[in-house]
């Protein structure tokens, strides 16, 4: 294996990643354009986990904008199985956030109805394998809605999900739903890596006209990062290089984020130098982030939890290849789950991608070409 | 045990469905549940708007017999519930309907040719929903009640004082989504009037196939909600029930179920074939229930109607479907780049390059 | 009109939960519909299992709070719905459980390690389904309801004299399936048994925010299905409802819903704290409704049960106990590439690659 | 545009396309080895429809296995809407093949318990719109079963989903939902492209002890074939060469097989010499079949109704390139539906990938590399 270990990124000399706020701020040459820490009445920084993030998100839009409710299963008194809504209810009281009667599609088909009266549902599915009951409202409904009135109606709905696993959840809780989201025209899907992130992506969520799958990595909630609140990071639809490279490109999205910096450091320890983007954004796709990074590196793989037959990976590896054919000297490698159902708590460590099992896969490119 | 639960209201609803206008045209002895009989100018507006509908569902069925029209599902029969309780609402309530309302969606005041666009072809939705506070008509069965009960969700936790209606089937009534409209409107105490058009067949399928209930106003009680059966061909009890749900609701008592029983008299649309699972007979019994000449007997009967008038009506029902079939005969413009127009707020650049695919495609067809 | 529909059995269950042995151990003097009280043989078996439910149910959640397993929900406080309804079970029933059942899986004979299995972490399912005529405990709630009816409508076509029984919680009876259920199961005369323990809470949501009715089992009117409301604490109660169900079910007379009023003592899961959303007083409360100290005076008061007995289950359920911490210092020894064994009937290639990879990378670990 | 046009298949000299066993029949060099017509009991050779053969194979399922139950919308009394299941109940009797409440959960969650008790459902989804919302019940429950059961418990289950546009369809009529299901690990899905698979392919799969998606191409409905039944094509896991080339491999199924057929017969008058494979089995993939054809041609492109953006496509793209990433001169290409959602029948014809757009995409690539 023969790389080229130049960058310019100094890896992050901690276990917890950089988040794409500070690693934002130490690459200078990204195509979007962040400002954090701008807004006037920002706290002083403090350690922030992502939970907190996402917590202080809805409390600034429900404080804002009367319009927002935040209503399913366990958000109002418990403040949510993860205690992302905490203390909500009681602020905002009852007719802002309360505790919907447990039906999926009930909350998703009532929020159609909400925000068709002008109002901004964030709605939560308490883990990702159950927005299957709602499935038929958000696939049907919620991302059609606007195309089959001409623009009449839009629904400024958002639809938190966590999701993913290595949480040692049973069965049923861990998914990785985001393939049926993507695959759906009209849907936009994010996902967030990092506190920062999920306050600022949360925020432009539930201001968005569009309908947008919130998808939350249930095992980066602790996630504890130095920030400030409010943050702005980049755009919705933009990807971020959180680490700069030449070698390959790694992209990762939510839980995977860690997985490719980990990967990366190690990566740097056998002289590959290499570039991890944060998707952020997984429908749109940041062509032009990522094509121009893999341009440049030649190589790339992308890293997610779901299955590999048919996941995101997919659609990311066809159209990175499709774009930049000429510029890759390798095919574009998937590290994902494998394609069995997601397994108990015991085997999910044999399941998952790790950054072992990143630099096995970018060992089995031929280098030389 | 110690649970605090409601106990009001908890009853079945009574078995012979509510009627002001029997069959034959002569009031009836019905228990009406409190609800009183439409003036006899309401009723007269019913009766021409029954007629109405009526002459427009046969000029489109006949369209789609010549193949003018890709699918329609007719509710000739039912008018006495599309328009009973379609007048009922008010302005400012929002009126939620399936494939099978455009009667409804007519009486709503939708212009004829924005009714007909889905069905033509033109577009999902050709009418634009805020214009007529009415949503686009729902196609996946169900899903729809959902929607009525989140908007009055909306409606009255704004204070404002609108109500909602949806439509549903009787075979609808068996989709998980209407168990969970029913009991968010009614945890929630929205309201929303969920009107069931019991027409005995969901396509092929009968109503004792579908439920074995003694009635599907009995499911009412199981969600601490009003429910009523109403005979679904006289539309003044329609009209009576609807507009008291209305009001029920819109002073802050929650929502109310109400089937109305009524019958199919054409095919489910016009691809299907009715003669597989029901008998000639069925449908020639069923006559004797038209919502129209009962109504009709009705008012000549009181003397509001006469000879003049029902002519009247007659010549407007033909301007109608004059217009139905002009509406059909101007064929609309349909731009192929709107395919990428309404699916973002704003267009994604993936959508741009599909779209400059097309129109080059399209310049190049051209050329 | 003429609808035909059948007219028998329509009426909402009485208000009173039907009862046999009250709180306070006495026999009650409520309307037992037709129910008899189990014979004191049956009673005594009853309360024994009770017995060891409850010292399973305390001693896993003790070694949750030692982080011995990742999650487990008890049903401490629900043991006579548990116990009464799965004993009512003949063998060749079959049981449609959920994640809360994990009392009534041990009822129906299912090893301790292969109940915890799934807590622990080794497998979803630690048991075979085949053997104890048990489905896996089904997690995405409501789901069973349809599995329990479409088991039964196989045993009613193949003719065999097998019903089905499935729990659901007050929360799982907002979900469609629910619905859907209830209706399939009344439509088709299946013989199931749908046991809602409304134990007052789903997580931390109260019963007044999931339903607006005046109980849970006015639902069954809506389906032309007997509707029946059980004090959930009296397990003679439970038996005997189940049992006379089960009966109507194999006769062929159909499903039957009822509800047990119950009360969920300890928090949903380990990882709850439902501090957040109840009042100790309210557990308090519940307390002198237990299920078990009501059935041991009673047995006392009529001398079926003395201090030898009791201490002698008692002591059962010590070696229980014992078996259960045993089941959890014996490490399962999992496979890590069975990951790849069941997702098919014959594994795919795709599947042998990734399959050989892992075992590529295990053999990398180990060397 | 420089290609060799050496081929040695006729192309098919009606509009029709040659179906899988009769195209089979002229290509000595398949993977797959199909024996079609050799059942003892063949009925003499007619013209048959698509619809009629899948009735014929439920009618010989629910004759040969008594466990076999057909049920679902519409499907007794009527024969389905699109009569598939046509006569089926009066021959079987209300037992065996009947109507049931209108709730495409409780179908498919009956179907779980009906196979868990020994059964073998053949369900139907009207419309592939109104599998939704079964999504639940066929993703938690149907896909995971004996893998959660360790095998113990196995869903002998087949959903017929009706599938795709071109028939003029009001909205939620022309879904192509298929990579939902593909992306769900669990799962096997098929789908015919004539009336020779649409036979052979419901057979395997009511007697697979595996659960089914089986998904029938709308358009493809009416099509008509001379063949005797009953028949047996190729095996449901295999893909098929459809139509031999040596310059490009299109990769096609269900609807867009026809599409590839008059593409690879246009483009032989361009002198470009396509092969076209129908990949009949969607999950698994046929990994065998495609590699030895598009290592041999060294293009591809794949062609579906569905958007683009996470379609199937994707997934055939990926897993292609990674395979075989040395042997291609080219992206593999994806012509496919637009990425919005299915329009109304007067923007079909815009929609829907047609063969000039595939000769189109194909132009794009650089034939010097
Ligand atoms: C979710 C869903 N499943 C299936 C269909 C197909 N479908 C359209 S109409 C219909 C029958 C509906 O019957 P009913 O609710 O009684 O209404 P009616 O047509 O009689 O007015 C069916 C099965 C659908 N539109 N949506
Ligand atoms: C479809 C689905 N949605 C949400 C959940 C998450 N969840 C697990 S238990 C539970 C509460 C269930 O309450 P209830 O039905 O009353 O049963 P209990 O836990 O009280 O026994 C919830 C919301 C789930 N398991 N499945
Ligand atoms: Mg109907
Ligand atoms: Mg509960």
């Amino acid at each position: 294996m023969s790389v080229d270990s130049t960058t310019d990124t100094a890896p992050a000399d901690t276990p917890e990643p950089a988040t794409a706020a500070t690693a934002t701020a130490a690459t200078a040459d990204t195509a979007t354009d962040t400002d954090t820490a701008t807004t006037a009445t920002t706290a002083a920084p403090a350690s922030v986990t992502m939970t907190k993030a996402l917590n202080q998100a809805l409390r600034d839009a429900l404080a804002e904008d009367e319009n927002v409710v935040v209503y399913g299963e366990d958000v109002g008194r418990l403040g949510g199985v993860f205690r992302v809504t905490e203390g909500l209810r009681k602020e905002f009281g009852p007719e802002r956030v309360w505790d919907s009667p447990l039906a999926e599609s009930g909350i998703a088909g009532t929020a159609v109805g909400m925000a068709m009266a002008g109002m901004r549902p964030v709605i939560e599915m308490q883990f990702d394998a159950y927005a299957y009951p709602a499935f038929e409202q958000i696939v049907s409904h919620i991302a059609k809605m606007r195309n089959r009135t001409k623009g009449r109606v839009t629904l400024p709905i958002t639809i938190r999900i966590p999701y993913a696993g290595d949480i040692g959840g049973v069965e049923h809780h861990s998914d990785s739903s985001e393939a049926y989201w993507t695959s759906t025209p009209g849907l936009t899907v994010v996902t967030p890596s990092n506190p920062a992130d999920a306050y600022s992506l949360l925020r432009e969520s539930i201001a968005s006209d569009d309908p947008v799958i919130f998808m939350e990595p249930k095992s980066r909630y602790w996630m504890k990062d130095t920030l400030s609140l409010p943050v702005t990071t980049a755009p919705m639809n933009r990807a971020e290089v959180v680490r700069e490279g030449s070698d390959v490109t790694l992209l990762a999205y939510g839980p995977t984020v860690r997985t490719a910096l980990s990967a990366a450091e190690a990566g740097a320890e056998h002289g590959l130098s290499i570039e991890v983007i944060d998707l952020r954004s997984l429908s749109p796709f940041d062509d032009e982030t990522v094509s121009a990074s893999v341009r440049r590196t030649g190589r790339a793989a992308v890293i997610h939890e779901a299955a590999q037959f048919g996941g995101y990976g997919a659609e990311v590896a066809a159209r990175v290849t499709e774009r930049n054919f000429t510029y890759l000297a390798a095919p574009i490698l998937r590290v994902t789950g494998f394609d069995v159902p997601y397994p108990s708590p015991k085997l999910e460590e044999y399941y998952l991608p790790t950054a072992e099992r990143v630099l096995d896969a970018l060992e089995s490119w031929d280098w030389e070409l | 045990m110690t649970i605090d639960v409601p106990t009001t209201g908890r009853a079945l609803p009574q078995l012979q469905p509510i009627s002001f206008i029997g069959p034959d045209g002569r009031p009836t002895d019905t228990p009406t549940e409190g609800l009183t009989i439409p003036s006899d100018r309401t009723l007269t507006g019913l009766y021409r708007q029954m007629v109405l509908v009526r002459r427009f569902e046969a000029q489109v069925t006949h369209l789609t017999r010549q193949g003018r029209l890709a699918t329609y599902p007719s509710a000739a029969g039912q008018e006495a519930c599309e328009v009973g309780a379609t007048t009922a609402l008010s302005p400012n309530d929002w009126l939620f309907p399936t494939y099978r309302d455009s009667a409804a969606l007519l009486t709503r005041g939708v212009p004829v040719s924005e009714i007909l666009a889905a069905f033509r072809g033109d577009w999902h939705c050709g009418f634009d929903p805020q214009e007529y506070h009415t949503s686009p008509a729902a196609t996946p069965l169900a899903t729809q009640t959902l929607h009525a009960a989140g908007f009055a969700m909306a409606s009255k936790l704004k204070g404002r004082h609108a109500a909602t209606l949806t439509f549903l089937g009787d075979g609808a009534s068996s989709e998980g989504d209407t168990h969970e409209a029913f009991n968010f409107a009614s945890v929630w105490q929205t309201p929303t009037v969920f009107v069931i058009q019991n027409n005995q067949y969901a396509i092929s399928t009968p109503l004792r196939e579908q439920s074995n209930a003694t009635m599907l106003a009995d499911r009412a009680a199981g969600y601490g909600m009003p429910g009523i059966r109403v005979d679904g061909n006289d539309v003044a009890a329609v009209f009576a029930a609807v507009s008291a749900a209305l009001e029920r609701g819109r002073e802050g008592d929650g929502p109310t179920l109400i089937e109305c029983l009524t019958y199919r008299m054409e095919s489910h649309t016009n691809s299907d074939d009715p003669t597989k699972y029901r008998d000639a007979e069925e449908v020639e019994h069923w006559k004797q229930f038209d919502p129209i000449d009962r109504l009709e007997t009705f008012l000549r009967d009181r003397g509001v109607l006469d000879d003049d008038r029902v002519a009247e009506i007659a010549a407007e029902a033909e301007t109608l479907a004059a217009s139905v079939r002009e509406a059909m005969n101007t064929e609309a413009e349909v731009d192929p780049t709107e395919l990428f127009a309404f699916v973002y707020g704003t267009e994604r650049t993936s959508l741009s390059e599909q779209r400059a695919q097309l129109e080059a495609e399209l310049a190049g067809a051209e050329a």
